[in-house]
C-alpha cells in the first residue's frame, strides 16, 4: 500500500455507457458492478448456509434420537450421516463463511469504503463469482451421483478419500475434491482483485492509516489466503489423480505417504481460520466504533496484531495433527507457536473491550451482534488453549470438546459476524431500514439457543464423546443417560435456533417491501460508503470523495456533532 | 474435571487431568475477568441523554497500559501452561519407558485386532494370541503397543487411559501405556474411517495377574479367538 | 524509461540470453563429471542463478517497487517453512517412535536393482 | 505501480506457492525413495535441455517485444509476441513427442511415485504454457493495432515466470539422477 492515486480502472466507463438500457441478464446475472456481485455472493452463500443448517438439523436429530424417522428426512443411514457431517463442515467453511464474509462484504465494502467507483478488474470479479457458482453446483451434484455424497470428513484424509474401495463413494469424493479446488480458484481471482484495488484505488488523501479496519482485515485475509492455499491446490490435484488415474501420491503401499496430505491440508487449513476470522473482526470493529461513538482504541495496535497473527498462523498448522503420527518432537515446537498465537488474539479482544470505555453505547441490533461476537468468541478463544497444548490434546483430540471449541469460534465468525455486518450495512445495500424489534427478537432467539447447543457439547467432549459417531450408544461409556440428555438438549436448542431464523427472513423481506426509507447516513458514521446514496448507483459516488482524516473520529472534542466524516474538509 | 466422568485407569491419566485442570483455572480466571469487565463497560457507558462519548485514541502510553499489562500477564500464563503441556506430552508420547510386554494393534475397516505375545512373552512367535475387538492386559504392567492400520487412517483411543494415537497406513507407530486399575473400558476409533466408523468400538479388559494368567492359559492353545465384542453391534 | 536506458537494455537482453544458454550448457554438462556434489552445484546452483537473472533482467523485478521482491521472498520463505515442518515426517523412513516398513523394503529392493542398473549406465 | 503489473505480480506470488507445494512434496519423496533415482534415469535429458533452450529463447522474444512496446512500436511488439507464441508451440510439441515415447516405453503417470510427479508437475507447467500462449495471441492481436500495449509487458512477466518454473523443473526432473 505504498502510493495512493485515484482508480485508473477504465472499466466503469464502458459500464456507464450502456448501464441505462441494461437488460435483466446484464443487470443481475452478468453484471460487473461490485455491488451486484457482492449481492450474488451474499445470496448464494446464505442459500448454501440454509442447506448446511438443514444438514446439521438432520444429524443432530439422529444423534439425539438414534435410529428413528426424522421429520423431513426419514431414517439416516451411516453413509448418509457421514455425507451430512462432511458436507455441513465443507459448506460452512468454503461456501458460507468465505463467500459471505470475504467475497460479499469485500466486494461491497472495499470500493465504497476506499471511495472508488468499482473494483479495478470488474470482469475478473464477475469471473470469480461464476467460478464460485460452478463450484457450488459441482458440490451439490456430488450428493446425487451413484454412491451418494462424499463422507470422509471435510478434511478429506486419504486413503479414505483416495480409494472408492474404502469410501464407497466413487464419484462423490471426486466431485467433492473438484468442487473445493474450483472454489479456491474463484477466491484466488477475487483476492487478487481485492488486494490490487486496495493498493491502487484509494480516494485521494486516504493514507494507509485512514483505511477502515474492516477493509484492512479483508485485504490481509485475502493475502493470507493466496499465500496458504497453493500447497492445497497442488494437493487437491494430487488427490484427484490418486482417485481417478491411480497415481501413488498418498498410497502407502506404493511409496506415498497419507500424512503428506494432512500437512498440505492444514498448512492451508489453519491460516484459513484466520482468513475468515479477520473479516468478521473487522466488521465488528467498525460496528462497535459507530455505536459506541468512540474512536477505535489503538488503531495501529489492532493493525499490527493482525499482521502478527497472520504471520504466526503459518507456523502452527501441525497442532491439528499432534496424535496423527507426526514426529513427537515436532509437536513441542508447534505447541509453542500455537500458544504464542493466543497472545495477539487476546490483545485484539482486549482492544475491542477497551474501545467500549468512555463510549456512549446504543444497543441497536448491529451493535448487539457485534458485542455478542466479542462475548462468545472469548469462549472459543480460551478453549483453544486446551487443544493447543499438546499434553491435553492427547485426550481432547477429535472429541466433542474440539467440536464445541471451533463452533464457538466459527459461529461468531460466520453467523454473528455476518448478521452484524448485514444488519449494519443493510440500509446502504437496499436503501431501506430493517425493523429493530424483529431484529432484536432474532438476535436473542439466535444467541441463547446457540449457547444451549454447544455448552453441553463441551461436557460430553470432556466425558470422552468422540466425533462423527451416528449413534453413541454403540460405546458403553458414552451411553450414559446424562450424556444422552445433554445431546438431546443440544439438539432441541439447535431446532429452536433454526426456527428463530424465520424472524430474520421475515424482517428482510418485509423491510425491502414496506420498510422505512434509509437516508444516506442513518447511523451517523464516518466512513466513505455513507457518503454515497443508499443504495449507491453504478459508479457509487456523485463526485469522487477526498479523504481528510481517519475513519474513527467519533466524539471529537470541539465539534457540535459527535462524528466527523472522512470526506468533510473540517 | 475429566475424572468425574471417567476413571483414571492408566499411569499417566492423572497427569493429563492435572494439566487440564490447571489450564481450566488459568484461562477460566482470564475469561471471567474479561467478560466481567466487558459487561460492566457496556452497562456503565450505555447511551445517556446529554452525555457524549469521550475522545480516547489509545495511542498514549498511559492508555496503552490497560492493554499491555494484561497482555504481559497472558503471556506469563501461556509460559506456565507451556511448561506443563510439554512436560505431559514428553512423558506420554516422546519418551518410551522400558516395556514389560509388547502388543500389536491393527486397525482396519471396521474392527480392532490385537496380537499378544503368548506364554513366551515374545511377539511374532507361534504361541501369539490373536483377538478381535477385545484386548486383555494385566494391571500394573507397562505395555508397548505397535500400532498399524491396514486400509485407512484409524485412531486408537482409550478414554479411561487418556490415550489416543492415530493409526497411519504405511507406518508402525510405537507407544506405551500402563494400566493401574482393573476393569473393562472402551476402545474407540476417533478418526472417521468410512461408514462403519460409528460401530468401530472395542473393549479393553484390565485383569489381575491371576485372571490374566488364566486367560492366557485358556487362549494360548487356540490360534484365533474372535471374541464378538458386546460394544460393536454386530 | 528513457531512450538510452532502452538501448543499453537492448544490448543487455541478447547478452543475458547468451549467458543463460552458456549456463544451461554447463548444467547439462555437470553430470558428466560423475561427482554427485558437482552435479548438485551445476544443476541447482545454476538454476538459482538463471532464475535470478531472468527475474532481474527480463521481469525487471529490480526496477519494480521494493515490496514486490519482498513479496516473492515471503512466498519462498513460507515454502521453506512448509518444507521444514513436513520433511521430518514425510522425507524420512523412520523417526522418533515410528517407522515406514513399506518404504524401507522398497528402498532395499531399489538399491539391489540399482546396483547393476548403475553398472549398465556407466 | 500500474494496476495490471501489480496484479500480475500477485498472480505470480500465488503461483509460487502452488508450484512450491508440489515441488516441495516431490523433493521430500525424491530424497526418501531410492527408486526415484532409478526411474529418473529413464527421462530424456537432451529433450529437456532442448525445451529449456526453447523457453529461454521465447523469453528473450517476449522481453524484446516489451521493449518494442515501450518504444510504441505495436506491430514490432506483435511480431515478437508471435515469435514467443511459436516458442510455446515448439515447447508443447516437443513435450508431447517426449511423453509419447515415454508412454510407449510403458512409463505412465500411474507407474510409480516418480512418474506420478513427473507427469503432474510437467503437466501443470505445460498447462501454464498453453494458457500463456493463448492469452499471448490476444495481446499480439491488440498490439498489431497499437492497442493496450501495456499488456505486452504483463504477458511478458507472466511468461518469464513460466520460464523460471521450468528452469527449476529441468534439473529436478532430468539432471538429478
Amino acid at each position: 500500500m505504498a502510493q495512493s492515486h485515484p482508480a485508473p480502472s477504465h472499466a466503469p466507463h464502458e459500464a456507464h455507457g450502456h448501464h441505462e438500457e441494461m437488460s435483466f441478464w446484464s443487470k443481475y446475472v452478468f453484471s460487473t458492478d461490485h455491488k451486484m456481485i457482492a449481492m450474488q455472493y451474499m445470496v448464494t452463500g446464505m442459500a448454501m448456509g440454509m442447506v448446511a443448517a438443514f444438514f446439521s438439523y438432520v444429524f443432530r436429530m439422529e444423534m439425539a434420537f438414534p435410529n428413528r424417522e426424522i421429520p423431513f428426512w426419514g431414517l439416516v443411514t451411516p453413509a448418509q450421516y457421514n455425507a451430512l457431517i462432511t458436507n455441513h463442515g465443507a459448506i460452512m467453511v468454503f461456501w458460507v463463511a468465505m463467500p459471505v464474509l470475504i467475497a460479499a462484504f469485500g466486494n461491497f465494502l472495499i470500493p465504497l469504503m476506499l471511495g472508488a467507483d468499482d473494483m479495478v478488474f470488474p470482469k475478473i470479479n464477475r469471473l470469480s463469482y461464476q467460478v464460485f457458482l460452478l463450484s457450488a453446483l459441482v458440490l451439490i451434484s456430488s450428493w446425487f451421483v451413484p454412491g451418494g455424497g462424499f463422507g470422509g470428513a471435510w478434511t478429506m484424509y486419504p486413503p479414505l478419500s483416495a480409494h472408492s474401495a474404502y469410501s464407497l463413494t466413487p464419484m462423490g469424493s471426486t466431485l467433492f475434491v473438484t468442487a473445493v479446488a474450483l472454489e479456491f480458484v474463484a477466491f484466488l481471482l477475487g483476492g487478487i482483485n481485492f488486494v490490487t484495488t486496495a493498493m491502487n484505488s484509494r480516494a485521494p488523501g486516504m493514507k494507509m492509516y485512514d483505511v477502515p479496519i474492516v477493509v484492512w482485515f479483508i485485504v490481509i485475509a485475502s493475502i493470507m489466503f493466496m499465500a496458504s492455499v497453493g500447497p492445497l491446490i497442488a494437493g487437491a490435484i494430487m488427490l484427484l489423480f490418486d482417485q481417478t488415474i491411480g497415481t501413488a501420491f498418498f498410497d502407502p503401499n506404493r511409496g506415498g505417504d497419507p500424512l503428506l496430505w494432512q500437512h498440505l491440508f492444514w498448512f492451508f487449513g489453519h491460516p484459513e481460520v484466520y482468513v475468515v476470522l479477520l473479516p468478521a473482526m473487522g466488521i465488528v470493529a467498525d460496528v462497535m466504533a459507530t455505536f459506541a461513538r468512540k474512536k477505535l482504541f489503538a488503531y495501529k495496535t489492532i493493525l499490527y496484531t493482525a499482521f502478527a497473527t497472520g504471520v504466526l498462523s503459518f507456523t502452527v498448522w501441525a497442532h491439528h495433527q499432534f496424535v496423527a503420527g507426526i514426529d513427537p518432537r515436532m509437536a513441542n515446537i508447534f505447541t509453542v507457536t500455537t500458544l504464542l498465537i493466543s497472545v495477539p488474539i487476546a490483545e485484539m479482544c482486549f482492544v475491542y473491550i477497551a474501545t467500549l470505555y468512555g463510549g456512549s453505547i446504543s444497543l441497536t441490533t448491529p451493535m448487539l451482534w457485534a458485542l455478542s461476537f466479542v462475548g462468545e468468541f472469548l469462549i472459543g478463544g480460551v478453549t483453544g488453549i486446551f487443544l493447543g497444548s499438546s499434553g491435553t490434546d492427547i485426550y481432547l483430540h477429535d472429541t466433542y470438546f474440539v467440536l464445541a471449541h471451533f463452533h464457538y469460534t466459527f459461529f461468531p465468525i460466520a453467523i454473528i459476524g455476518t448478521f452484524a455486518g448485514f444488519t449494519y450495512w443493510f440500509p446502504k445495500m437496499s436503501g431501506k431500514m430493517l425493523n429493530e424489534t424483529l431484529g432484536k427478537i432474532h438476535f436473542w432467539g439466535t444467541i441463547i439457543p446457540f449457547n444451549g447447543i454447544f455448552l453441553p457439547l463441551f461436557v460430553t467432549g470432556i466425558a470422552g464423546d468422540q466425533r462423527r459417531i451416528y449413534d453413541h450408544n454403540n460405546f458403553p461409556e458414552l451411553a450414559t443417560p446424562l450424556l444422552q440428555h445433554l445431546r438431546e438438549f443440544a439438539t432441541i436448542s439447535l431446532v429452536v435456533m433454526l426456527l428463530f431464523q424465520v424472524f430474520f427472513f421475515v424482517n428482510v423481506f418485509w423491510s425491502l417491501w414496506k420498510g422505512k426509507k434509509a437516508e444516506r447516513n442513518p447511523w451517523k458514521a464516518n466512513t466513505l460508503e455513507w457518503v454515497a446514496d443508499s443504495p449507491p448507483p453504478h459508479g457509487n459516488f456523485r463526485e469522487m470523495p477526498t479523504v481528510y482524516r481517519g475513519p474513527y473520529e467519533y466524539s471529537a472534542p470541539g465539534r457540535t456533532e459527535d462524528y466527523w466524516p472522512q470526506n468533510v474538509p473540517n | 474435571m475429566i475424572e468425574h466422568f471417567l476413571p483414571a485407569a492408566s499411569s499417566f491419566a492423572h497427569e493429563i487431568d492435572f494439566t487440564f485442570d490447571l489450564i481450566f483455572w488459568l484461562v477460566g480466571f482470564w475469561f471471567l475477568l474479561s467478560e466481567a469487565v466487558f459487561f460492566w463497560l457496556i452497562f456503565r457507558f450505555r447511551k445517556k441523554d446529554g452525555v457524549r462519548g469521550q475522545y480516547i485514541t489509545g495511542e498514549l502510553k498511559s492508555e496503552k497500559r490497560w492493554i499491555t499489562i494484561p497482555h504481559g500477564l497472558v503471556l506469563l500464563c501461556d509460559v506456565v501452561i507451556l511448561i506443563f503441556a510439554i512436560q505431559t506430552w514428553y512423558h506420554i508420547k516422546q519418551q518410551l519407558p522400558p516395556a514389560d510386554e509388547t502388543v500389536r494393534i491393527v486397525g482396519q475397516q471396521w474392527a480392532w485386532s490385537f496380537e499378544l505375545p503368548g506364554p513366551d512373552g515374545k511377539l511374532g512367535t507361534a504361541d501369539d494370541i490373536r483377538t478381535v475387538d477385545e484386548l486383555h492386559v494385566q494391571v500394573n504392567r507397562l505395555y508397548h503397543f505397535k500400532l498399524e492400520a491396514r486400509d485407512v487412517v484409524h485412531s486408537f483411543s482409550v478414554p479411561a487411559f487418556r490415550l489416543k494415537q492415530d493409526a497411519m497406513p504405511g507406518r508402525v507407530i510405537t507407544g506405551w501405556f500402563k494400566p493401574i486399575q482393573t476393569g473393562t473400558f472402551d476402545i474407540q476409533c476417533t478418526q472417521i474411517c468410512g461408514i462403519g466408523h460409528g460401530i468401530m468400538g472395542a473393549r479393553l479388559v484390565v485383569e489381575t495377574p491371576e485372571q490374566h494368567a488364566a486367560w492366557i492359559a485358556e487362549h494360548s492353545t487356540t490360534s484365533v479367538a474372535a471374541v464378538a465384542s458386546p460394544s460393536a453391534g454386530e | 524509461m528513457s531512450q538510452h536506458a532502452e538501448t543499453e537494455h537492448h544490448i543487455n537482453y541478447v547478452k543475458v540470453w547468451a549467458i543463460l544458454l552458456v549456463l544451461l550448457a554447463i548444467s547439462v554438462a555437470g553430470p558428466m563429471f560423475g561427482h554427485k556434489a558437482v552435479t548438485l552445484v551445476t544443476a541447482f546452483g545454476i538454476a538459482v542463478v538463471k532464475a535470478v537473472m531472468v527475474a532481474r533482467n527480463f521481469m525487471h523485478i529490480n526496477l519494480a517497487r521494493r515490496y514486490v521482491t519482498y513479496l516473492m521472498m515471503t512466498m519462498l520463505v513460507f515454502m521453506l517453512l512448509f518444507f521444514a515442518g513436513v520433511s521430518p515426517d514425510v522425507m524420512k523412513l523412520a523417526g522418533h517412535n515410528w517407522v515406514k516398513p513399506a518404504w524401507v523394503e522398497a528402498n532395499a529392493a531399489a538399491d539391489a536393482a540399482a546396483g547393476h542398473g548403475e553398472a549398465a549406465h556407466e | 505501480m500500474p494496476t495490471g503489473r501489480l496484479a500480475v505480480w500477485w498472480v505470480i506470488a500465488s503461483e509460487i506457492v502452488i508450484f512450491g507445494g508440489l515441488l516441495g512434496s516431490y523433493i521430500m519423496y525424491r530424497l526418501a525413495h531410492d527408486a526415484f533415482a532409478a526411474a529418473a534415469a529413464h527421462t530424456m535429458m537432451p529433450i529437456g535441455a532442448t525445451n529449456t533452450f526453447v523457453l529461454l529463447t521465447s523469453s528473450l522474444f517476449a522481453v524484446l517485444g516489451h521493449q518494442a512496446a515501450e518504444q510504441g512500436d505495436g506491430p514490432k511488439a506483435g511480431r515478437y509476441l508471435l515469435l514467443t507464441f511459436g516458442g510455446a508451440l515448439t515447447f508443447v510439441a516437443i513435450k508431447s513427442i517426449e511423453w509419447t515415447i515415454e508412454i510407449r516405453e510403458g512409463f505412465t503417470i500411474s507407474s510409480g511415485g516418480f512418474w506420478s510427479f513427473y507427469y503432474t508437475a510437467a503437466g501443470l507447467h505445460a498447462l501454464h504454457v498453453i494458457a500463456g500462449a493463448v492469452i499471448m495471441l490476444f495481446v499480439a492481436r491488440d498490439a498489431f493495432r497499437n492497442r493496450e500495449l501495456h499488456r505486452v509487458e504483463l504477458i511478458g512477466i507472466y511468461w518469464h515466470f513460466v520460464d523460471i518454473v521450468w528452469i527449476f523443473l529441468f534439473p529436478l526432473l532430468y539432471i538429478a539422477k
